[in-house]
């Protein structure tokens, strides 16, 4: 139990609740609610130290977060 | 599961920084820790923006402190350029929205 | 295999606690916040506190990356808060 | 425990008056260079500060300045001698570019900086005293309290004049 490991779990379920039940039911504020269980697998990726799966990953959240923008630009953001 | 090497057991004597190097990462990580707290404390929206220039100057600091090699100085310069544009594209989104009418407070 | 470039000052576990308390106020931050403005300074935050962590284990080239990338996104979610209201 | 700590307030000093001397010469207090420095001047003057130093702060903020050009002049000193301050001087310089700024405040104070560091690494004040020494500089400007480091900016723009 590392504390990356530990501080990676705690953000992960802090995101994932947060994103579930935001302040405003609002594709934006998903959105980017959305990139703060991204840094919790990042810690839990960087205690297990896969060089690969961290590269891998950032690569992956940040192309996600481009479709999504083109998307909710797309729709007029209107949930 | 990858078997972890353990960290350095926490004694009296590591709790006093003892060569320079020790006491600047000290001072660096104390100010940080500053720079955040008045980040989160304060209400005005543009006015938090310095503070968190404050952060990443401190976290720079740091990056270059913890690995004395040419390739964390790249790191640096890097983590400090981006946190910059970052701050400046939120500063001038912020203001054009000012401009157009739009009353943000 | 503990990352490429071994650390030589070293690092108190009390440092990585500290930053982790940074990192985990960020994200709490995050999400409380109404203003979008608000939650990217916030990422902001969180992202700079994940920083060190990085470093201390001597991954150094994917803190390159990561500090490359992130401001990208943000300036590509920044486009939608033109639009929007606050 | 004393001696370093003292070493970092030395160089505190000397980062301090490099940082303003090289901003007040380049003139960056007279006008914001992006619209994003003009908000952040206009919100320190709604909040009791004036509003050439608070121009001066909205510039640090949103583009690597001299402030910035010292800081990493000390880490490149740190990390591999007096190649890394030149490195770190081109890369501060394209830093610059990328935000958008000319980059002669950024370019001459990592350039002045990194004398400044080889000097103290001579007489005896390592390099990791001015990093830390650079964050408390900025801490003073940045970081306190908004109206008194506007003011002090604000006076030294019109004692230059």
């Amino acid at each position: 139990m590392t504390p990356e490991f530990i501080i990676g779990l705690i953000i992960l379920l802090t995101g994932t609740v947060i994103t579930a039940f935001p302040q405003r039911r609002d594709y934006l504020t998903r959105l980017i609610n959305l990139e703060i269980p991204a840094f919790g697998l990042l810690l839990i990726a960087l205690s297990y130290d896969e060089t690969l799966a961290l590269l891998t990953f950032i690569a992956v959240s940040t192309l996600s977060t481009f479709v999504m923008v083109l998307v909710i630009e797309r729709t007029g953001g209107e949930p | 599961m990858v078997q972890q090497a353990p960290r350095g057991c926490l004694e009296v004597e590591e709790l006093i920084p003892a060569s320079p190097d020790q006491v600047a990462l000290w001072v660096c990580s104390l100010v940080a820790l500053y720079g955040a707290v008045r980040v989160i404390t304060e209400p005005d929206t543009l006015r938090k923006l310095p503070f968190l220039n404050v952060f990443s100057f401190a976290i720079s600091g740091i990056i270059a402190l913890m690995i004395p090699h040419p390739l964390a100085l790249v790191a640096a310069v890097a983590y400090f350029v981006g946190s910059t544009f970052e701050s400046n594209a939120i500063a001038s989104v912020y203001a054009g929205g000012m401009e157009k009418g739009e009353h943000r407070e | 295999m503990p990352g490429a470039w071994r650390r030589v000052s070293t690092v108190n576990e009390i440092l990585l606690w500290l930053f982790g308390a940074i990192a985990v106020t960020g994200s709490v931050y995050t999400g409380i916040s109404r203003d979008p403005f608000r939650k990217l300074i916030a990422i902001g935050l969180l992202s700079g506190a994940v920083m060190p962590l990085l470093i201390d284990r001597g991954y150094v080239d994917i803190a390159i990356a990561l500090s490359l990338i992130l401001p990208v996104s943000t300036i590509v979610v920044l486009q939608l808060c033109r639009k929007g209201e606050p | 425990m004393i001696e370093p700590l003292l070493h970092i307030l030395i160089a505190a000093v000397c980062c301090w008056l490099n940082f303003i001397i090289i901003d007040m010469i380049f003139n960056l207090p007279r006008e914001g260079g992006v619209s994003g420095a003009t908000a952040i001047a206009e919100a320190v003057r709604r909040g009791g500060g004036d509003i050439r130093g608070g121009t001066m702060m909205g510039n640090i903020v949103s583009s690597p300045d001299a402030s910035a050009g010292t800081l990493l002049a000390a880490c490149g000193v740190y990390c591999f001698g007096i190649a890394g301050g030149l490195t770190a001087t081109v890369l501060v310089y394209i830093g610059n570019r990328i935000c958008h700024d000319p980059g002669y405040a950024g370019t001459t104070g990592c350039f002045t900086a990194t004398g400044i560091v080889y000097g103290g690494s001579l007489i005896g004040i390592p390099p990791s005293a001015f990093i830390a020494g650079m964050v408390l500089a900025i801490l003073t400007i940045q970081g306190v309290w908004h109206p008194w480091s506007s003011r002090l900016l604000g006076a030294v723009w019109r004692w230059r004049n």
